[in-house]
């Protein structure tokens, strides 16, 4: 009985799974004998809860198929439901490996209707926010690559330096991962008086054991090499065709970076190059990564000499109603552009939040150059992209 | 006390009991195996292993044995039922079988057969029909392709692995291990990984890929397809492929210490133990699991078409170009390699 | 275990046999590698160096669903998910548990008025300890952890029947999709309660040595006289306000909730 | 071959892309802030203007497409960034409860999902599209379109005090 149900719902979905069902050895159009691998929600190394639907001839992929929206919460509708501050913890659970950035996004998107003039403090620290969760989103990615590839190891090292950023965050803003620290107009409290010495000392510390916990260890590993070069290869042509941005798009060699094209925030005060790299494969994805570290931990130390004084709220008033009209706010996460686009209409709640989530574009490489993979390959350039599914699901 | 032993030492108990030992050896080594494997990894990666279970964590790998005994035993409706429940019985055959023809001590070996490595390579290979038989009965996509990658590497790498102790079989003159580790005595300058470092090198790699672990652990991609031919294994029947994989890898380690590094000779005259020496077989064994160990949490996994490159581009000609060389030693040098 | 089965009620053989496969159970509980959303991030953390999970035995994540024995549902369970939650809890053999972790899987959490999202995951599958936290912390976690194994501790073979999953109706026949009625209410961002999932009846107590007995209570220590005229609230089970019957009607009624 | 990037300051560029549209299409609005262009077209042309900015005006990337339910008509954004600073808003707005526009996948071909998802959240059906699906909806029995003002959830908030 359940099996005639499952046979007649595909029937209505789509006609291959029946055929398929009948008469096993069905040639797809291409004349080649494929099986259909439901790489399903649940997966070690779906960054998330993606499915994606490999047709496989042996272990080469013929086509790819992703489904979405296994983690859709609603993030637009609920916002479109709360007062403007009272969004902010909501942008945090968007991307929640780069919840600095998101309320960032949001914060700048308002700001740009009300004309309020934030203290430099207030974006120096946002700035240093940033960048500490950059590395704190980095650092668990080049870990996610290679326990993807197999190697068990590198992840542990790399939730060691994230366990340790988090402290940083706890003891600035009280939470370690939904921070919920940045307000419209500023930000929640000044840094405590010993923060600035240990954020030094930290970064101190990581530079140290970056090149041995993380370059050393991976970047001459032979197998590492076989498996990730070449790998994902993609074009300048077809990177910005599909509109990917962030560390994918910079591995192959196109230098677009927000934080210096689009400057916002304290950026113009800091000097910090772009990373880039011509392979456009995995591996010129791990380069860069660990590359903008690197800068990373430039900008913080930046930050850190040159901090202003000053208080840390702009002159907002507790009622925040924008007048009618639309702000925009775009900002640099570690996985590409993340741009918030309010409309507000006079009221005190917006009248519609939309995000553009770099996951979410960027997942659409999957499509293009997953056929001609071997499966083993397909989990590689899920590290290449490393999406987040808080992102792309909203 | 005596007259019991007398009896037991004739034919037919003789052998039942020493199975019976060598059986309850397998399913410890696994188990001690398992919580070494964990404690080597936590301690690799800078965390205490389980250590909440008994004294210090030992109790741990028994916990996990009778938690695996009540698990429910579930098969998929769609799965050829026999050949599902089959494989981990064809899988843990190997493992325990030959144990019989290693040398643990002197004149402590179950069975002295003369064609030991030749009874040792054919039963591994019925660990490779065990890996089949897994992945086509649980009918699911992923233990299918675990299971074809598992036939591909496993009998594509049984061949330098034969060839690898062809080099030992030439220079000792004969096939069983006791002659072997027999003609490995004197100090450790006159063991055979010294002529054999190659071989020694081959095997190593070969074993690693026997017993499908990092970097060839793609059978049981533990990233790609889930758990491969593993996938629909639940409780005591997925137990026993685990038990049989590290069975297996005990034995890898302990065929190879007796080939290369001279079984239970000591290193040097005056360390002899007489009867005691498996202390030293013990030892050599347990180094060099560890480092199958060491290497299972550092390296990853590579892929397919790499690991057939690897093996038929790389350790084939090696391995046989080195047996060229060890057989012209022997014959220009018959009074050096005896 | 066909031999527990003939008896009914627990004696002498029995009692033992449950302690040592309890002990057993107790110390290898394997979670299944199912992260859902920021939880997930921070059960990750929880099994890596800082705070090791693994120390408990339960350190191994195995990625699928028939070798483990307890499923943390570690994030925001929506209903395109849900269906695929309660198919994992089925791969999962029998002696199994689940931690619902995160507000998000107790109830809804943040995102409450959120109209794809299941307000729980015990309205889909029994839920046998809840981790509040958006997220938890890893420590709360591992206390989680800790109470489940306190839990399976107390595990009868005999005498105590487990609540049956969500997709097996009264006679026992085999749902293939959530009823409709689940699709409908949850569109409306009320979700009914399903009505026959048996809420659990909270006999749980957490012993703490040195705590007054009243302390031990599930609802966290309440002061002496509070928790006098509250009528010692540790006996008859805490069941929620009376869970309404929704199979009969469709819940287009508004004012009814 | 490389991508080619106009150079890093962005001194005349909007001036001249704001040019580059007037002189190809009638646009209903235009006007150029700090580095922001904002063109009002009329939905039927917004392929032709989105060529023209991607042939003649070298401005390849599409942020993204916003859609907002103004009740009785839809207002759409498209974002175009020329990646050194400049950006280009081009707004159309349709009438109607069934909105119909022309795909711009033929042009940006990032623009896939984003339609897939408009047509998910608020049902603007995107004519020449290559798979029109709901994105993050289940396909089979959910036929409402959630962001749509109309679209009621149970729990909404009504701010009589402070609106």
């Amino acid at each position: 009985m359940l099996e005639q149900e499952r046979v007649a719902e595909s029937a209505a979905l789509s006609g291959r799974a029946t055929e398929r069902l009948t008469n096993p050895y069905l040639r797809n159009e291409f004349g080649l004998e494929t099986i259909d691998l439901n790489v399903g929600p649940q997966h070690p190394a779906m960054h998330g809860l993606l499915r994606l639907i490999l047709e496989l001839d042996g272990e080469t992929v013929v086509r790819c198929d992703t489904v979405m929206g296994y983690l859709h919460r609603c993030q637009e509708k609920i916002a479109e439901n709360r007062m403007y501050p009272a969004v902010i913890p909501l942008t945090d659970r968007l991307d929640y490996f780069a919840n600095m950035h998101m309320e960032h996004g949001y914060c700048l998107a308002v700001e740009d209707m009300l004309d309020v003039e934030i203290p430099p403090r207030a974006d120096a620290i946002r700035v240093l926010m940033c960048e500490l969760m950059r590395l704190a989103s980095h650092l668990p990615s080049t870990g996610f690559l290679m326990l993807e590839l197999g190697a068990f190891t590198p992840i542990l090292y790399a939730f060691r330096e994230r366990e340790r950023i988090q402290n940083i965050f706890e003891a600035v803003t009280g939470a370690r991962m939904m921070f919920h620290y940045l307000r419209i107009g500023g930000v929640k409290a000044d840094l405590p008086a010993d923060i600035p010495e240990r954020i030094w000392e930290y970064v101190e510390s990581l530079e140290a054991n970056l090149q041995r916990d993380f370059v050393d260890l991976i970047e001459g590993n032979e197998i590492f090499v076989a498996r990730t070069r070449g790998v994902g290869r993609m074009s300048q042509e077809k990177a910005v065709e599909i509109g990917v941005t962030g560390p994918a798009l910079r591995c192959t060699g196109v230098d677009f970076d927000i934080r210096r094209d689009y400057p916002y925030s304290w950026y113009p005060n800091v000097e910090f190059d772009v990373i880039t790299d011509t392979g456009g494969d995995v591996e010129a994805g791990y380069r860069v990564r660990i590359g903008e570290i690197k800068q990373s931990i430039r900008i913080v130390k930046q930050v850190l000499e040159k901090l202003p004084e000053g208080e840390v709220m702009g002159d907002v008033s507790r009622r925040i109603r924008p007048p009618e009209g639309e702000g925009f706010g775009r900002v640099e996460s570690p996985r590409g552009e993340f741009a918030v686009h309010v409309v507000s209409d006079g009221s005190d709640v917006p009248y519609r939040v939309h995000y553009r989530d770099p996951s979410f574009v960027n997942m659409q490489l999957l499509q293009e150059i997953l056929p001609g993979h071997y499966l083993p390959d397909v989990i590689a350039i899920m590290g290449l992209i490393d999406p987040v599914s808080g992102g792309w699901d909203k | 006390m005596g007259t019991v032993i007398e009896y037991l030492n004739q034919e037919p108990w003789r052998f039942l009991v020493s199975f019976a030992a060598v059986l309850f050896l397998t399913l410890n080594l696994a188990a001690i195996l398992t919580m070494s494997e964990r404690k080597v990894a936590a301690y690799i990666q800078g965390r205490y292993g389980p250590n909440r279970v008994g004294p210090r964590g030992l109790l741990q790998p028994l916990a996990d044995v009778f938690k695996l005994f009540t698990k429910e035993n579930l098969s998929p409706s769609r799965a050829d039922r026999w050949v599902f429940l089959a494989a981990p019985i064809a899988m843990f055959i190997p493992a325990a079988a030959i144990w019989l023809v290693v040398p643990f001590a002197p004149g402590a070996v179950v069975a002295d057969l003369n064609i030991a490595l030749l009874f040792f390579i054919s039963i591994t290979s019925i660990g490779a029909l065990g890996v089949i038989m897994a992945g086509y009965g649980s009918r699911s996509n992923f233990a299918l392709l675990g299971a074809l990658r598992g036939a591909g590497q496993l009998i594509s790498y049984e061949v330098p692995l034969i060839l690898s102790m062809l080099g030992v079989a030439v220079l000792a003159g004969s096939l069983s291990l006791v002659d072997i580790v027999a003609a490995q005595d004197g100090g450790f300058w006159n063991w055979y990984f010294l002529p054999q470092f190659p071989m020694l090198i081959a095997f190593y790699v070969a074993g690693i890929a026997e017993i499908k672990r990092i970097p060839f652990d793609l059978p049981e991609g533990e990233s790609e397809i889930v758990g491969g031919f593993m996938v629909e294994y639940s409780g005591m029947t997925w137990a026993l492929i685990q038990a049989s994989e590290f069975a297996l890898m005990g034995l890898i380690s302990a065929i190879g210490a007796t080939l290369f590094f001279g079984g239970w000779q000591p290193p040097f005259e005056f360390l002899d133990f007489g009867n005691f020496n498996w202390i030293w077989f013990g030892l050599k064994a347990a180094l060099i699991m560890f480092s199958f160990l060491w290497i299972r949490w550092t390296l990853p996994r590579l892929r397919m078409d790499q690991l057939m490159d690897f093996g038929w581009k790389i350790l084939v000609p090696l391995t046989i170009f080195w047996l060229f060389i060890t057989a012209g030693a022997v014959l220009a040098f018959p009074s050096v390699f005896g | 275990m066909g031999v527990m089965q003939k008896f009914n009620e627990p004696n002498i053989i029995t009692t033992s046999t449950d302690k040592l496969f309890n002990w057993a159970r107790k110390n290898s509980l394997w979670p299944l590698q199912f992260g859902l959303a920021c939880c997930a991030i921070e059960m990750m953390s929880t099994g890596m160096a800082h705070n090791d999970l693994d120390r408990f035995g339960a350190g191994f994540f195995p990625a699928s669903p028939r070798q483990s024995d307890v499923m943390i549902v570690s994030g925001t369970v929506t209903t395109k998910m849900a269906e695929r939650m309660t198919r994992l809890y089925e791969q999962m053999p029998e002696p199994k548990w689940v931690i619902a972790m995160g507000a998000c899987a107790i109830s809804g959490g943040p995102f409450l008025d959120g109209y794809s999202v299941l307000m729980g995951a015990d309205r889909v599958i029994p839920v046998d300890v809840y981790v509040p936290g958006c997220p938890p912390r890893p420590e709360a976690l591992i206390f989680g952890v800790m109470t489940l194994q306190k839990k399976v501790e107390r595990d009868q073979q005999v005498g105590y029947e487990k609540p049956r999953p969500a997709l097996v109706t009264e006679d026992g026949e085999f749902l293939e999709y959530l009823p409709e009625r689940e699709y409908g209410g949850i569109s409306e961002g009320k979700a009914p309660r399903f009505e026959n999932i048996r809420p659990l009846k909270r006999t749980y107590v957490f012993e703490r040595e040195g705590m007054p007995v009243a302390a031990q209570t599930d609802v966290g220590w309440v002061p002496e006289k509070k928790h006098a005229e509250q009528g010692g609230g540790q006996e008859e089970p805490a069941s929620p306000k009376g869970s309404k019957d929704y199979s009969a009607k469709k819940p287009e009624s508004k004012d009814e909730s | 071959m490389g991508v080619t990037l106009p150079q890093s300051d962005p001194q005349g560029r909007p001036e001249h892309y704001l040019e580059g549209f007037r002189n190809r299409h009638g646009l209903e609005e235009s006007g150029v802030e700090g580095n922001v262009v904002t063109l009002v077209v009329n939905p039927n042309i917004v392929p032709a203007v989105l060529a023209t900015a991607r042939e003649c005006l070298q401005i390849m990337h599409l942020s993204y497409i916003t859609v907002v339910d103004r009740v009785g008509s839809f207002e759409l954004t498209y974002e175009l960034l020329d990646l050194r600073g400049v950006s280009v808003r081009v707004k159309t707005a349709i009438e109607g409860e069934e909105p119909v526009i022309d795909t711009v996948t033929g042009i940006y071909p990032t623009a896939n999902w984003h339609e897939r998802e408009a047509y998910d959240m608020f049902g603007v059906a995107f004519k020449g599209h290559p798979d029109m699906r709901r994105v993050y909806m289940w396909q089979d029995h959910f036929d409402h379109h959630p962001l749509l003002k109309s679209f009621e959830i149970s729990t909404k908030r009504t701010f009589e005090g402070l609106r």
